[in-house]
């Protein structure tokens, strides 16, 4: 495991490599070398499936970190490989052909993140939305209670009255802080 | 294919003669929900206090908080209750969880349908439900809890140490204490109603949590100036109210109080605190600086008045100085408040009697306002014979002495008779002087008005409480520097009308009991005799208090008066409190000239 | 009986394409009228009372509990509510809790394509107000704003128990004559059009599909 | 008949040419949303030449509700009530994995007690979603008494869910820091007696479907997963047990008490329809099994739940992790990404049914005879609502 890390951080200058828990590590890899990274991991490491893919939408530092998480069978280790991207026009390259779901999630990731996996299949269609016209709903700006009062109507007659203020109106309304 | 597999499908007939597994139609009554169900909510609407947890927790925001027909907001119930929104609600059950008050659980009702959806809104325990009075279904579990139900304890010192000496009790919270107590709030704010103060408890609490200590002192001072002392020596009704205390114990508003000032150092308290604004040209004169005064004082000064306090002793602080002793209340801390008041340009003119050195009516023609907070300084009289013996000496002259530094020479056996704060403290300084200390009061120690921990650690330090027991007469000793109390026990009489009991002293049932000194603390009066008659005469006084008006004003424009000598409850943070409030009238009536 | 089609009331169809304008009638749904007979009323009402036929669409959650009940244990057939894989069949459409935006695309297609009388049960909490996804970009918060609702169920989820005495209840209603979901969405068809595009936004379908 | 395209061999992951539907050789049909035989609610895009399948889509997000956003604006103790309506049939095993993703960043550490009865409830979750799955795999060969029996014995553990958490379907049992009850009085015995009754109807499903002249002709051969597909697929679970992986997270990696357990991973030879279902069959006997020794070996007294802070501000420190449970159909995994704040930075749910009902379901279907359609899709056991979230 060692080993093989030493020899990632030097031939792909992976960085970042901290271990989660037994049998959960977590590296960041470049983006131009992330694809070969992970066919080399399938390939010659022996972690040939991959548990899922994802992102995280880091708007503060202007990246999406893709999530790639693939697994070891033999080893009974798990690898979480963290890619960032930019967050405008957003995109990477697509692993379609190494995994078979892959082309599942880059759909996912395209329509709820807005990330574009050129040469992806299929990537272009709905996913889970169907006639979106606002930014992808995973981004942080994305405001969902925004929208669902814009777009959705809710049933009238509620509204709440908050104890502290209510006791403030009721029992000391010319004292406390500030009057 | 095998003949087998063509003929073993017809298994499913040995079933035809079983009994059906179907059960019948009607929902509730043939199968009411698990005696644990989470069904439809009720409220227990007597104990609920209205403290919003449950709708702070609902990740639905099936709840709202609503004002109810017949409730009024009052003490430690804000008066609303949780109206629920079966349109939202999803029986997770976490508002039953997280219920301070332990009133909302779930019954195994589960069956409702109605063609108008927006029959699914009520007001859970006010509105009539058929599952009102279901017994069954969802509460918590006694040891499963979403907050901490004990608080983290104070360390104290030892009752063979603190006895042996004037240090303070209580050592204080750590930061890491400190954190975990006030990640106990659950920020409901019930408190902050019942502060005679009206501080912004969950306010600052949250400082805590956040680690800003500076955020936690500008909130505090936001309505009092006082908070080093009333985070130690604060009668904090706020912890009285808590809901968390319901089912657990309250949230340690005080001590976090204390921690608050204690993490700031003095020196960085003018950068983080309000600045005083540009003069207003206007004077105040004020008696007395005491908590009420300075309180005053602080919240004048900061709005550019200018102020003058005049105190008959050589030190401020009142009662704090000369009544609290030093192992509950340090000099330094009472000192930390004080100064930080006189840093923004309060004056203060010691030594120097309204009366005797000014007269009164010269305050009210020479100043804009005057603030008279004098407090309760003469002690009651126990209307006994002997009461003027040599070896019987009050209270407050025992701490007033101790806290000048001088010796007030008890001897070694003490009776203390009286069961309030002052007793208490008598006694526990005694103990520190050396004295065996006997505590006679006349109820039971349930009904002593003092504060539960005083007595207790009072008890732990081996002051000797007698109950029950009225003091009759004060006889001269075989020995000239002792006294001989005559005592008799006394019975509990029912009230009829349903008030508390009276002792009731039984002639048969005599004690004499010979002591080096007995110390008399039956609660304290006020002297207005530095107001000339011609004045007083204009004045609302009762019982030698004044009656204040709105924001304590008097019937004289310019009086203002606070404190214990004008209000019933007679502890610091009142005092503090009529202090800011007679500001905001004093500064409104200067202002705009409104009367309160 | 079904009052007459009225010829110039038509609809636009505006969302289809021109080969597919053909392919779909563009006439306006028509309200249901009692017979006049009362007898005769009440006697349908029985019938259809009797013969709930739930239109097999699981929409959301509440479907987990459609099984229990079409099954031994609650066995709902007793009290004639019997499955329909095609909405042509079916007479009852039962919501089973929140619907995303894309499948009330499909709850109002499947829901025309119902033959009257026909009535709509709502499950659970969400069509009511919102319920556990009050905050979801992608579900509706009432339903009763894009189809007629006759009955609602709370719960979450409503317990075939509930679904039992619902259907009991549903029975009653309709034998009463009380059930007019239907004609209100005739009445109302506009106001439910307008908002079903409003959230609807790839409306790619006939406006009225029957 | 003309050809239609297929897959070069299993590894082969581009999509097929697309087909030209104005031939008139092909009709496109869709399966779903509204149709009696898909599972949940779901579609698929079938194009067919005669009635053999040459093309299939999936097409998901019926059920998409957009968890992962609003989690990210609930606190920890609000999300715990949400987690479990991410897969309707089995919601136990979402409640499990949050919490214990919860915990692990928090640093807390769950009493023994709990655990047990966190591993007794995934146990019986796992035994009502294979009754449930059995009665939808014999319903989908046309065999209907089969349902009823399984729905019923399936009622039967709710109704102990039902005793021991308050609730039938949503449990919110298993909440961060432990759980939330204990047993009740005699739910042990009454418990044994359910086990008692399933396994004796169990047996008597094995006779009726298992040994179903009917059911083996239609379900062998069905749908069959060649070994080389698991990996390239992500298979996992039975799908991937069934074709000989012995691979099961209870035993490689395990998870909560399992490793005082006695029990063996069940495998076959070849992952089809049939196969699948036998092993389904295996692990609901060893699933009564391993509740037996839970029951008898569970502590009885002792704390079931961790000290824990107070939840209406409760932040955790930054971290990250990937915790995993073997549910039903495999692999279940809870993705956590925390920034120290009193909301969670970021949940990624990894459910089975992810790949099985798209990728694999799209490349097992081509071939399938359209009447097969809904049999293959309940073989491979798919939860629609836990691909969408």
């Amino acid at each position: 495991m060692n080993s093989m890390l030493e020899r990632l951080s030097k031939e792909f200058r992976v960085t970042d490599i901290t271990e989660r828990h037994p049998g959960l590590t977590t590296l960041t890899a470049d983006k131009d070398v992330a694809e070969t990274l992970l066919r080399e991991l399938r390939d010659r490491e022996g972690y040939t499936h991959l548990n899922f893919m994802t992102a995280i939408d880091y708007i503060e530092r202007g990246v999406f970190t893709l999530v790639y998480m693939l697994h070891n069978y033999a080893t009974k280790s798990t690898l979480s490989v963290h890619v960032n991207i930019d967050r405008v026009n957003a995109e990477m390259t697509s692993i379609h052909t190494l995994w078979a779901q892959a082309w599942t999630y880059q759909r996912e990731l395209r329509e709820l993140w807005g990330i574009n996996f050129p040469g992806s299949p299929r990537v272009e269609e709905d996913f889970c939305l169907e006639g979106w016209e606002e930014i992808p709903p995973m981004r942080r700006e994305f405001d969902t209670v925004e929208y669902c009062e814009r777009t959705f109507t809710s049933r009238e007659g509620r509204g709440t009255v908050n104890p502290r203020e209510h006791m403030a109106e009721i029992i000391f309304p010319n004292r406390g802080g500030d009057k | 294919m095998s003949l087998k597999d063509l003929i073993s499908p017809f298994f499913v007939w040995q079933r035809a003669f079983e009994k059906p597994y179907t059960v019948g139609l009607k929902p509730i009554v043939e199968r009411p929900g698990a005696p644990a169900y989470r069904g439809f909510h009720i409220n227990m609407s007597d104990d609920c206090v209205g403290c919003g947890s449950c709708f702070t927790i609902c990740q639905n925001h099936a709840i709202d908080m609503v004002k109810v027909d017949g409730l009024e907001a009052h003490g430690g119930d804000s008066g609303l209750r949780p109206r629920f929104d079966y349109g939202r609600c999803c029986w997770c059950g976490l508002c039953v969880d997280i219920c301070t008050a332990g009133s909302l659980r779930m019954t195994n009702e589960y069956a409702w349908f109605t063609t108008n959806p927006d029959d699914f809104r009520f007001v859970a325990g006010m509105e009539n439900k058929s599952w009102d009075g279901r017994t069954g279904g969802y509460h918590r579990h006694p040891d499963y809890h979403l907050f901490p139900p004990k608080r983290i304890e104070m360390e104290m010192l030892a009752p063979e140490e603190s006895v042996a000496s004037f240090t303070e009790v209580a050592k204080g919270y750590t930061e890491e204490q400190a954190k975990l107590e006030a990640d106990r709030c659950v920020e409901c704010g019930i408190c902050v109603a019942t502060c005679p103060a009206h501080m912004d408890v969950p306010d600052y609490i949250h400082s805590i949590r956040d680690g800003d200590y500076e955020k936690g002192l500008q909130l505090m001072y936001r309505t009092n100036p006082f908070p080093a002392t009333c985070g130690r020596i604060c009668t904090r009704r706020c912890e009285s109210v808590c809901p968390v205390g319901i089912q657990g114990e309250p949230v340690a508003i005080r001590w976090l109080k204390r921690f608050i000032v204690d993490q700031v150092a003095e020196a960085d308290y003018a950068r983080i605190l309000p600045n005083v604004e540009a003069d207003t040209g206007k004077r105040i004169a004020i008696v007395g600086a005491g908590p009420g005064g300075l309180s005053a004082a602080y919240y004048l000064r900061l709005k550019g008045h200018a102020v003058e306090v005049f105190e008959s002793q050589a030190q401020a602080g009142g009662m704090l100085r000369y009544g609290v002793p030093s192992y509950r209340l340090p000099d330094p801390a009472l000192d930390k408040d004080i100064e930080h008041i006189r840093s923004l340009g309060v004056e203060i003119h010691f030594n120097h009697s309204i009366g005797r050195d000014t007269a009164f009516s010269d305050l009210l023609d020479n100043y804009d306002a005057v603030f008279v907070s004098t407090g309760l300084n003469v002690p009651s009289q126990m209307r006994i014979q002997g009461e003027d013996h040599p070896r019987v000496m009050d209270g407050l002259k025992l701490l007033d002495d101790v806290a000048n530094g001088k010796d007030p020479q008890i001897g070694t056996s003490v009776a203390v008779i009286g069961g309030g704060n002052v007793a208490m403290d008598a006694a526990r300084v005694s103990r520190r002087l050396g004295a065996e200390v006997t505590v006679l009061y006349r109820r039971r120690i349930e009904d002593m008005p003092a504060d539960t921990e005083e007595i207790h650690e009072a008890q732990a330090e081996g002051c000797i409480f007698v109950t029950q027991a009225i003091p009759v007469e004060a006889l001269n000793a075989a020995q000239s520097d002792q006294v001989t109390l005559k005592w008799g026990e006394a019975e509990m009489l029912q009230d009829p009308k349903g008030g508390r009991p009276r002792p009731v002293l039984q002639e048969e049932r005599m004690h004499l009991d010979t002591f080096d000194t007995v110390v008399s603390a039956i609660g304290q009066g006020s002297n207005l005799d530095y107001i000339p008659t011609e004045i007083s005469d204009q004045l609302q006084i009762k019982w030698g208090k004044f009656i204040p008006g709105d924001y304590q004003q008097m019937v004289l424009n310019k009086l203002f008066v606070g404190g214990d000598v004008a209000n019933a409850t007679a502890d610091a943070i009142s005092a503090i409190e009529d202090g800011h409030h007679a500001a905001r009238g004093i500064h409104r009536f200067l202002d705009t000239g409104q009367r309160g | 009986m079904i009052k007459s089609l009225s010829t110039d009331a038509t609809l636009a169809n505006a969302g289809l394409s021109a080969e597919e304008q053909d392919l779909f009638s563009n006439a306006r749904p028509t309200a249901y009228e009692p017979y006049s007979i009362k007898a005769v009323e009440d006697f349908a009402n029985w019938c259809r009372a009797n013969s709930l036929w739930i239109l097999a669409f699981g929409t959301g959650c509440g479907a987990i509990e459609l099984r229990p009940l079409m099954t031994a244990r609650f066995d709902a057939n007793r009290i004639g509510v019997a499955g329909r894989p095609t909405p042509r069949q079916a007479s009852v459409f039962i919501i089973g809790g929140y619907s995303s935006v894309k499948t009330l695309k499909r709850i109002v297609r499947s829901y025309e394509q119902m033959q009257g009388p026909k009535f709509v049960i709502a499950l659970g909490i969400c069509p009511v107000n919102g319920g556990m996804y009050w905050d979801s970009y992608n579900t509706i918060k009432r339903l009763d704003q894009y189809i007629p609702v006759d009955l609602y169920i709370t719960g979450c989820m409503p317990r075939p128990e509930v679904l039992v005495a619902g259907a009991l209840e549903l029975k009653k209603m309709i034998k009463e004559g009380r059930c007019d979901g239907a004609n209100r969405y005739v009445e109302n068809f506009d106001w439910y059009k307008a908002n079903q595009k409003k959230v609807i936004k790839k409306w790619d379908m006939p406006d009225y599909n029957w | 008949m003309p050809q239609p395209p297929t897959h070069s061999s299993s590894l082969d992951m581009a999509q097929p040419e697309p087909i030209d539907l104005s031939s008139g050789k092909y009709v496109k049909l869709w399966q779903g949303p509204q149709h009696p035989g898909i599972t949940g609610n779901m579609s698929l895009e079938l194009t067919l030449c005669g009635d053999e399948i040459v093309e299939c889509k999936t097409h998901v997000g019926y059920l998409h509700r957009g968890f992962e956003k609003f989690m990210e604006r609930r606190t920890y103790i609000q999300n715990f009530t949400v987690v479990c309506r991410i897969a309707v049939p089995e919601p136990t095993f979402n409640e499990y994995l949050y919490s214990a993703a919860i915990e692990e960043l928090a640093g807390i550490e769950v009493p023994e007690r709990a655990n047990w009865l966190r591993a007794l409830n995934l146990e019986m979750m796992r035994l009502a979603s294979f009754l449930m799955w059995t009665g939808g795999m014999s319903g989908a060969f046309g065999l209907y008494t089969v349902p009823n029996w399984t729905l019923t014995y399936r009622d039967y553990i709710l109704d102990l869910f039902e005793e021991l958490t308050g609730a039938r379907i949503y449990h919110m049992y298993i909440v961060p820091g432990g759980v939330r009850n204990v047993l009740p009085d005699g739910w042990k015995a009454r418990a044994l007696e359910i086990l008692k009754g399933t396994e004796k109807m169990m047996r008597e499903v094995d006779r009726v479907m298992m040994n179903n002249a009917v059911f083996k002709a239609r379900s062998k051969g069905l749908g069959l997963i060649p070994p080389d597909m698991v990996d390239p697929y992500g298979i996992v679970g039975p799908n991937a047990r069934a074709a000989g992986f012995k691979r099961d997270l209870r035993k490689d990696e395990p998870y909560l008490v399992y490793d005082q357990l006695d029990f063996e991973v069940v495998t076959a030879t070849a992952s089809d329809a049939y196969e699948r279902a036998w092993v389904r069959q295996q692990e609901i006997f060893q699933c009564i099994n391993l509740i037996r020794q839970m029951l008898e070996r569970m502590p009885d007294s002792g704390p079931f739940q961790a000290q824990m802070p107070n939840v209406l501000h409760w932040k955790i420190p930054p971290g990250e992790t990937y915790l995993k449970a073997e549910c039903t159909r495999g692999e279940y995994g809870y993705y956590v990404v925390t920034d120290g704040s009193e909301y969670v930075r970021r949940v990624h749910v990894r459910g089975p049914s992810y790949t099985h009902a798209i990728a694999v379901m799209e490349r097992l279907a081509v071939g399938t005879n359209i009447a097969d359609i809904a049999g293959l899709m309940v073989s491979l056991h798919t939860y629609p609502p836990e691909i969408e979230r």
